[in-house]
């Protein structure tokens, strides 16, 4: 920890992002406001990665003094670990940007929202969380303004609202325990409700409170409806941010309403229990699962590339918050380990839907086809990405779902469970979606002349592509980092293998015999009849001659039967039901405006009499 | 230069605002520079007069005619008092400046001296230490505030004026009547005296009189029902003067509010005031800003938001704690700035684009950038965003509000407050990326220093608002902390 | 200061501020309006006046038969002069926006003049 | 161009070169006789005489003969009863989907000689002139039995080496290209496509 | 470091795991004819035809995935059956456990799809949507089934299962986990793309789904596949519900009974359409899973 002394740590990984943003704003030339961006965005990473031990074993801890208020930054191993997921997503999205977007407006904001990430995860007082929370929507939100206003309205009323609601929360802490510190604000309510000084009803509502404000930014799933457009109309290599690591924000929040305010963990109890579960867990596990079903459905259902992601990332996270709900060591172990991987892989997503937008110009899958010969090396990227979100043994993405899965299933939550198997089928389904319809198949003609992929974002998938592979073949590399901040009782045997008190996954050896299972498949592979390449016009149409013309593949409406046998459930959609609440909202404060406010003197002195005569009838009281 | 000289803060602006018919006759212009010249100089005594305040930490007692106060009128000019007559002399310092240009209608002298006995009855309600002092600084402003309204001679100006006369005219009256009874039942109208006596007096006499002042105050104050008249006075007077209104007046109104509550905590029936004044406050900024929304003139819409953020000010004064008056005194320093700017830069659009209808608008980042960026800067603040200035009062105040117990009240203002957002982000969309008809409009230059300055003032108290904070602190304890008034007041030991 | 009829005198000034608002509020003409304003005034004045008198002493004219004991209390007199004052430079600005009004509606009844709103 | 041209280009000569196995080539021989797929493309009248060939009666499975939907799988080509150039542009194009080992049995005497259309305008009379045939079957439209005995001797003649249909067809695939383009014209591919088009 | 037993033991275990397949194909096939009181052909056919298609003197491809996918699908297929201990041979059955094994067994579809969707033919991207839907439709039930297994037994490790399982008698003697024995079955159904749901490979109406395209040795490459898959399915089958086996014909006999159940039944339903067969799987296996789920839990 020599290179950088151990006082500039928070502030710089805190603050770097914002400043390199406003001078990239500033200076808004060509080539200036790329290097200044990436710097803006390799800063938080290398310091991290420098801080890691330092930060593992003990704490780094800042602060702020605003007057106002005392702002308390703390980076320990929990903070590191998200802080060092937002570095990584970060700096993707950072070369991402430099190939995809040419505008100082973009990267002002983007990196607003990663100093906004960053200041989440490092916060340990209310005040500096909300102020961070609220920096990090708004710097989102603005990048969703510039292309879409209505989806930026929907996206910032929905987190305005949780925003507000984790206000309120933390006012009625605050009245309570008189201190706005983590620790001593849940010591405070834990002896308060030990004392019954603070009614079961109270607590009721600030949990409530910050379930809805984690709840929006977290995607669940009455309070999703913003994530298909604020993650869909925006620049995509800004979205792999976004859905990457924005949504882990609000992963964190309840992270923080479940551990690091420890005694609240005891006022739980006072929540009282529902056969066996904590009820304030039980509902989050419930709020996970139901948004898993509903997402992945919306997912697989999908015409459109970002709708598909974005309604995937929603779904991922979903699972995160249903391991957290589940609240037993392997399942919230999990959940840490989905963070990573879903961070990994979705970034990776939105990166290569990225390139392909830029490359192509169209975002709807009936538009796509036969890009595989055409940008391999994002065709590649696509299928590690693939593998790693279904859940594809050798890859990231199942580990962390397998740890899921035991979790959830140790903990005797069967229906919780249920919905994780269904899950994972519906993720499988809208990949080979994606797969099919973007890179096989015949190429629509205008798709002729598309390059591969710029090389600033190649690097960033790569970025991405590595740790998911990484991850996946040494899944303890990982679970060690996790034991250090929660005691999920993983036993980490090797780097390479896991296994939890119910079972045992042993990342490398899977990966051996599957190579060796390959090799014994290209053996008998290459003992046949050397293949040669024939068009894709010589295909078999019950002996019809075929030519270019011909459509031969089938992107629209590609899951239609699924559609058919779920048209009962698809009648209903939150979208509208939140369209209509925004127009009855506005009607009414139609009415109310030409009810007061009608413009007749008379009216108006009525309004005083009245008061008056309040006035009057107390005054004789 | 001993205390008395604070009483040039009264003295200057109306002997220059009399002096202005003989500086008539060289022409419009030069009764502008003259109007520059006087805020300027009122500025400079105000600074000066903040400066001995705050660096002695004692308040100015200026006793009008020697006496001392039970009997003569004392000018009692404490922290709050020396940091808000410093901030009216300044908005009036550039409202001046920008009516070089925004006011046109020809009476321009009669313009010049109203607009000087406006500041002058604002400086004076902040300042005085007497009861009937008040009220009669109080008429001076709403007559002033009657005829600037009336200015600009269009039938809607005069419609305007005509409602807030008759609301005003009511108001005051019911003021008086407050003043008569409490004057009755104490026999005197020194402030300091008043809040001593305040236990002794018997409940129903002091029930009516209090309810009745707060009454009055209320009117001016701007609070739910009785603010009918605001809106139209807003959008139909001359830009600048709008500014004033926000800035300045209606604070005036608030602080008086605030001081006369607290001087009578003593009273019997007082918390049901507060309480009453707390509803009030909250139905305020839900009414306003849910009328806000679908706004066609950018104008009035914005005078709604100020309506709200008043109403929120209110909110925070009437909670009842000394939290909630400091977090209120820094919302009101932050509300000044803020919407001194945004009604400056939306009146400047007014005039250079003619009309503020919400067509006018849109494009305007490439129209008019410098007017735009302010605009975009100022509503960012009046939203809430971190980093702009009243992120901090308005987390305070919802804060402090939770603590006394009105979580359900801070709910219903955060759920306005969400409206706000939704309006002022349209404004900023159709400003940045509206239709925009090709043609850039040249910018002067005193107006784009003064909003730049004011952009600057909002970000620095945004980013660091310590210095901003203490000064607060010490302006809501001087409001809420009533023995230190009595204390403060040299009362001479006379009356029944 | 108790005086048995002295609340002849409050009743007669408050049923003038009562009269004076049934007239803001119920009249339909602005003149009428402006009239009952100027009524609620003169209502508060005499309020005024009446609270600082004590029975059996002569107006506060400091001549030689009548000194500080003999005089009625001065201060609210002093009171009542500026709030007259205040009355007449409102009720003057009023009827000179009246004028205006006239002028550009045509009409006074304030049910028409009713442009803005909203 | 890709250098191996794509089959059917009209220069006459198919250029890729077959697989030759050495060690088991007795064994895979054995297996091509004992596995025979059927291209499910029944081209003319006698289509119907092949589902009683499945059912319990003659159960053609015993011989690990099997329906098979796909040309690409298939190894058995089953021409039943007379054929029209429209069906036989069709089967052209499935024959030359089939992968290599593959061999033709033509039924009933319409595909020899025409049979009972002998003077009809719109029937192929030699179908041998287009697409090389391994066994011919007597019989307007053969019994099953008879059908039965056709496949018993292309597993003979797979036994003996002398099935060698689709070696004929490519050494002499200029001849038999030839004859197809005057009869169907030429690049007579593209233009069926084209016309058919406008439906789909 | 490498233990020699482990990997020939491995290794004989696939050749043996290979020709069980192909007779189990076989007696699939004989089954079948034999119902419709006709010879069939012999036990050992589905080798001769591999063979044969083993031995095709040309082959096709679509370009660098269409290879890759059932390379891809055999390879796995292969893992899958090395981590399922097969009687007494533990193979690697101790690095992992029955959710590993579940989903490398439902990974080949992957493989398959991967191949059948640059195949670029409209038929086999019907048979691919079909193989999709189906897997999302008996997911649920699959997992209920597991599910109620595991809160039973309270273990994952397969070896493990099947010690407890000689302890305490088969999964199928305990009621609710007979309940889940239904569901697997009626998944298993799904699992092989047997006759009621084998929409996938509709040879009538999509000529073999996704296989429209492949020949030769791609074809040959998807037969061995299919009966590695059918033996570790089997034997998957048998782990779970009767208890694994301590000697191979212990786990033979096993395997053939699950097998017939799964023939008899194909022999006799019609095939479901897609979305009859989504619905009907989210109904009645799934509501016979979820009171399996609760009388476990």
């Amino acid at each position: 920890m020599t290179l950088v002394p151990e006082a500039y740590v928070v502030p710089l990984t805190l603050f770097s992002p914002l400043v390199f943003g406003v001078l990239a704003w500033l200076f808004d030339r060509d080539w200036v406001r790329e290097t200044l961006g990436v710097i803006g965005a390799a800063v938080p990473l290398t310091v991290l990665s420098l801080a890691y031990e330092k930060a593992s074993s003990g704490t780094i801890s800042y602060t702020i003094d605003t007057g106002v208020f005392k702002l308390h930054f703390v980076l320990n191993s929990l903070s590191w670990y998200f802080a060092f997921i937002g570095a990584l997503v970060g700096i993707a999205m950072a070369f991402g940007l430099s190939s995809t977007s040419r505008r100082g407006y973009d990267w002002l904001f983007s990196l607003m929202s990663f100093t906004g990430v960053m200041g989440v995860f490092l916060a340990r007082d209310f005040v500096s969380l909300f102020l961070f929370w609220e920096l990090m929507t708004f710097g989102s939100f603005m990048m969703v303004l510039r292309r879409n206003r209505h989806e930026s309205l929907k996206y910032f009323v929905l987190s305005v609202i949780g925003a507000y609601s984790m206000l309120l929360a933390i006012g009625m802490v605050y009245a309570k325990t008189g201190t706005l510190d983590y620790a001593m604000a849940s010591q405070t309510l834990l002896l308060l409700t030990k004392m019954g000084g603070v009614s079961k009803a109270y607590v009721d509502t600030i949990f409530a409170l910050f379930l809805l404000a984690f709840g929006v930014k977290a995607g669940v799933v009455p309070l999703h409806v913003w994530a298909p457009g604020a993650y869909g109309e925006n620049d995509q290599s800004y979205t792999s941010f976004f859905s990457g690591v924005l949504s882990k924000a609000g992963v964190y929040g309840f992270i923080i309403t479940l551990f690091v305010m420890p005694s609240l963990y005891g006022i739980y109890f006072a929540m009282g229990t529902f056969h066996g579960h904590l009820t304030g867990t039980y509902l989050i596990a419930w709020a996970g699962a139901v948004t898993v079903v509903v997402a992945s459905f919306l997912a697989v259902l999908q015409e459109d590339i970002r709708k598909l992601l974005a309604y995937s990332s929603v779904g991922q996270v979903g699972y995160i918050i249903l391991a957290l709900g589940v609240f037993n060591g392997v399942a919230v172990g999990g959940a840490m380990f989905h963070v990573l991987s879903h961070a990994m892989f979705k970034g990776l997503f939105w990166l290569i839907s990225a390139a392909l937008i830029l490359r192509t110009g169209k975002t709807r899958f009936e538009d796509f086809g036969g890009l595989a010969e055409k940008m391999p090396v994002t065709f590649a990227m696509a299928l590690i990405a693939v593998l790693s979100l279904a859940g594809i043994p050798p890859m990231a993405g199942f580990a962390s779902k397998w740890l899921i899965y035991e979790g959830a299933i140790q903990a005797h939550m069967p229906l919780v469970a249920g919905t994780i198997f269904l899950g994972s089928a519906l993720a499988f389904a809208y990949v080979v979606r994606f797969l099919y319809a973007v890179w096989f198949g015949q190429r629509p003609s205008d798709l002729d002349d598309v390059r591969e992929a710029p090389l600033p974002l190649l690097v960033g998938m790569t970025v991405l592509a590595i740790p998911n592979i990484v991850f996946g073949i040494a899944p303890g590399l990982a679970v060690r980092l996790i034991n250090r901040f929660f005691n999920t009782n993983i036993t980490v045997n090797s780097y390479y293998s896991i296994s939890t008190p119910t079972g045992t996954y042993n990342a490398l050896s899977v990966t051996l015999v599957l190579i060796v299972g390959l090799a014994i498949a290209g053996l008998v592979y290459i003992y046949g009849a050397n293949a040669r390449k024939i068009k894709v016009t010589n295909t078999y149409q019950s002996g019809n001659p075929v030519t270019e013309e011909y459509n031969l593949v089938i992107r629209r409406n590609f899951y239609r039967p699924l559609a058919e046998a779920l048209d009962f459930w698809l009648k209903y959609s939150w979208d509208r039901f939140y369209e209509r609440l925004a127009n009855l909202s506005e009607d009414f404060a139609d009415w109310l405006r030409e009810g007061f406010y009608n413009g007749n003197v008379q009216s108006y002195s009525w309004y005083l009499a009245i008061i008056l005569l309040i006035l009057a009838i107390w005054g004789v009281l | 230069m001993n205390g008395q000289y604070a009483s040039l803060l009264v003295a200057l602006p109306l002997i220059s605002a009399f002096f202005v018919p003989l500086i008539k006759g060289l022409g419009g212009r030069a009764i502008k520079y003259y109007l520059t010249l006087i805020t300027a100089l009122q500025a400079g005594v105000a600074a000066w007069v903040f400066k001995t305040v705050y660096t002695t930490g004692k308040p100015i007692i200026v006793m009008a005619g020697g006496w001392r106060p039970p009997v003569g009128i004392d000018l009692y000019i404490g922290h709050f008092a020396a940091l808000f007559v410093l901030i009216v002399a300044l908005v009036s310092f550039f409202m001046a400046i920008f009516s070089f240009d925004s006011v046109s209608t020809e009476p321009t002298d009669k313009y010049a001296m109203l607009f000087l006995l406006l500041m002058l009855g604002a400086t004076g309600m902040i300042a005085t230490g007497d009861i009937f002092n008040l009220f009669v600084f109080m008429e001076i402003t709403s007559i002033t505030a009657y005829a600037l309204t009336a200015y600009n001679k269009t039938g809607e100006a005069a419609e305007a004026a005509m409602k807030y006369i008759v609301l005003g005219g009511i108001g005051s009256s019911f003021f008086l009547i407050g003043i008569t009874l409490i004057y009755g039942s104490t026999g005197t109208l020194n402030m300091a005296q008043l809040a001593q006596l305040a236990g002794s007096i018997n409940p129903t006499v002091i029930k009516v009189g209090l309810s009745l002042l707060v009454f009055g105050l209320a009117v001016e104050a701007e609070l739910f029902p009785l603010n009918a008249w605001a809106p139209d006075a807003y959008q139909a007077a001359p830009h600048p003067v709008t500014a004033m209104f926000s800035a300045f007046v209606v604070k005036a109104g608030l602080y008086a509010l605030a001081r006369l509550v607290y001087l009578f905590s003593h009273a019997a029936g007082w918390d049901f005031i507060l309480k009453l004044l707390v509803i009030m406050a909250t139905l305020t900024v839900f009414a306003a800003e849910f009328s806000a929304l679908r706004q066609r003139d950018v104008k009035r819409m914005i005078a709604y938001s100020s309506i709200s953020q008043v109403g929120l000010i209110a909110l925070a004064l009437s909670v009842g704690s000394q939290l909630g008056v400091q977090a209120g005194v820094f919302h009101m320093i932050n509300h000044a700035v803020v919407k001194t700017l945004l009604f400056l830069t939306v009146g400047y659009v007014g005039v250079k684009v003619g009309g503020t209808g919400i067509e006018n608008f849109s494009g305007l980042g490439r129209k008019m950038p410098l007017t735009a960026f302010a605009l975009t800067v100022g509503a960012l603040a009046a939203v809430g965003i971190p980093l702009f200035n009243i992120f901090w009062s308005k987390v305070w105040i919802i804060i402090a509000s939770i603590e006394q117990g009105y979580a359900w009240e801070a709910g219903v203002v955060l759920a306005a407050s969400v409206v706000e957002a939704v309006y002022y982000l349209r404004l900023i969309h159709t400003m940045w990326f509206g239709g925009w008809d090709g043609m850039r409009i040249r910018e002067s230059l005193p107006l784009g220093t003064i909003a730049l300055f004011l952009v600057l003032l909002i970000l620095a108290i945004g980013v660091y608002p310590n210095p901003f904070w203490t000064l607060a602190k010490s302006a809501g304890t001087d409001i809420f902390n009533v023995s230190r008034y009595i204390a403060n007041v040299p009362l001479m030991g006379v009356g029944p | 200061m108790s005086v048995p009829h002295i609340g002849l005198y409050y009743f007669g000034a408050l049923s003038l501020v009562l009269v004076g608002i049934y007239g803001v509020l119920v009249k339909k003409n602005l003149l009428k309006i402006l009239i009952s304003l100027s009524i609620v005034e003169t209502g508060v004045n005499l309020l005024l006046i009446s609270v600082g008198y004590i029975t059996g002493r002569s107006a506060p004219i400091l001549s030689e038969g009548i000194g500080p004991k003999q005089a009625v209390d001065p201060i609210p007199q002093a009171l009542v002069l500026t709030a007259i004052v205040i009355g007449v430079a409102t009720t003057a600005m009023a009827l000179s926006v009246a004028i205006t009004l006239y002028e550009k509606y045509g009409t006074l009844n304030i049910e028409e003049i009713r442009r803005l709103r909203g | 161009m890709d250098e191996r041209k794509d089959f059917g280009e009209n220069d006459g000569v198919i250029h890729y070169e077959l697989q030759e196995f050495k060690l088991f080539e007795p064994l895979f021989k054995w297996a091509r006789k004992k596995s025979l797929w059927i291209v499910a493309f029944c081209t003319g009248c006698g289509g119907i005489e092949m589902p009683p060939l499945a059912t319990a009666r003659y159960d053609f499975e015993r011989f690990g003969i099997m329906p098979n939907p796909a040309p690409r799988m298939a190894d058995l080509f089953l021409i039943t009863g007379y054929v029209t150039p429209k069906t036989l542009k069709r089967i052209i194009i499935t024959y030359e989907m089939m992968q290599d080992p593959k061999y033709l049995l033509a039924h009933g005497s319409c595909p020899i000689n025409g049979g009972v259309y002998w003077d009809s305008y719109n029937v192929v009379k030699q179908l041998d002139k287009y697409i090389p045939i391994d066994v011919a079957i007597a019989g307007c439209m053969p019994r099953p039995e008879a059908v039965m005995d056709g496949i018993m001797e292309i597993m003979r003649k797979i036994e003996t080496g002398e099935a060698d249909g689709w070696k004929r067809y490519r050494e002499n695939y200029e001849y038999y290209r030839r004859n197809q383009d005057k009869l169907f014209g030429e690049g007579w591919r593209e233009k069926e496509a084209k016309r058919w088009l406008a439906w789909i | 470091m490498f233990d020699w037993r482990l990997i020939l033991d491995a290794i004989g275990i696939l050749i043996y795991a290979l020709i069980v397949g192909f007779i189990f194909m076989g007696i699939e096939r004989k089954a079948m004819a034999r119902i419709q009181r006709r010879i069939g052909p012999p036990i050992y056919q589905p080798i001769i035809d591999t063979l044969k298609l083993l031995g095709k003197k040309e082959s096709v491809s679509h370009g660098f995935v269409y290879n890759f996918g059932p390379v891809f699908a055999l390879g796995v297929s292969i893992t899958a059956l090395l981590f399922i201990p097969i009687a007494n041979f533990q193979l690697f059955s101790s690095n992992a456990d029955l959710i590993v094994v579940a989903y490398l067994l439902e990974v080949p579809m992957l493989g398959i799809m991967l191949g059948a969707m640059s195949s670029g033919n409209p038929y086999s991207a019907l048979g691919v949507q079909r193989g999709l839907l189906t897997m999302v439709a008996m997911q649920l039930p699959y997992g209920l089934a597991i599910i109620a297994l595991v809160q039973h037994w309270g273990t994952f490790k397969l070896s493990q299962l099947v010690a407890l399982q000689q302890l305490q008698g088969w999964s199928i003697t305990v009621p609710a986990l007979a309940l889940a024995f239904i569901v697997f079955d009626i998944v298993f159904q799904a699992l092989l793309g047997l006759e009621p749901f084998d929409i996938i490979t509709a040879p009538a109406e999509i000529s073999m789904g996704p296989m429209v395209e492949y020949g030769g040795k791609h074809a040959a490459l998807l037969f061995t596949q299919h009966a590695v898959q059918l033996f570790a399915e089997t034997a998957f089958f048998a782990v779970l519900f009767f208890g694994g086996a301590s000697n191979l014909l212990d786990l033979f006999l096993k395997q053939l009974l699950v097998l017939f159940i799964a023939i008899f039944v194909a022999s006799i339903y019609p095939r479901f359409t897609i979305d009859q067969a989504a619905k009907f799987f989210w109904k009645w296996p799934t509501i016979i899973g979820i009171i399996a789920v609760l009388l476990t839990v």
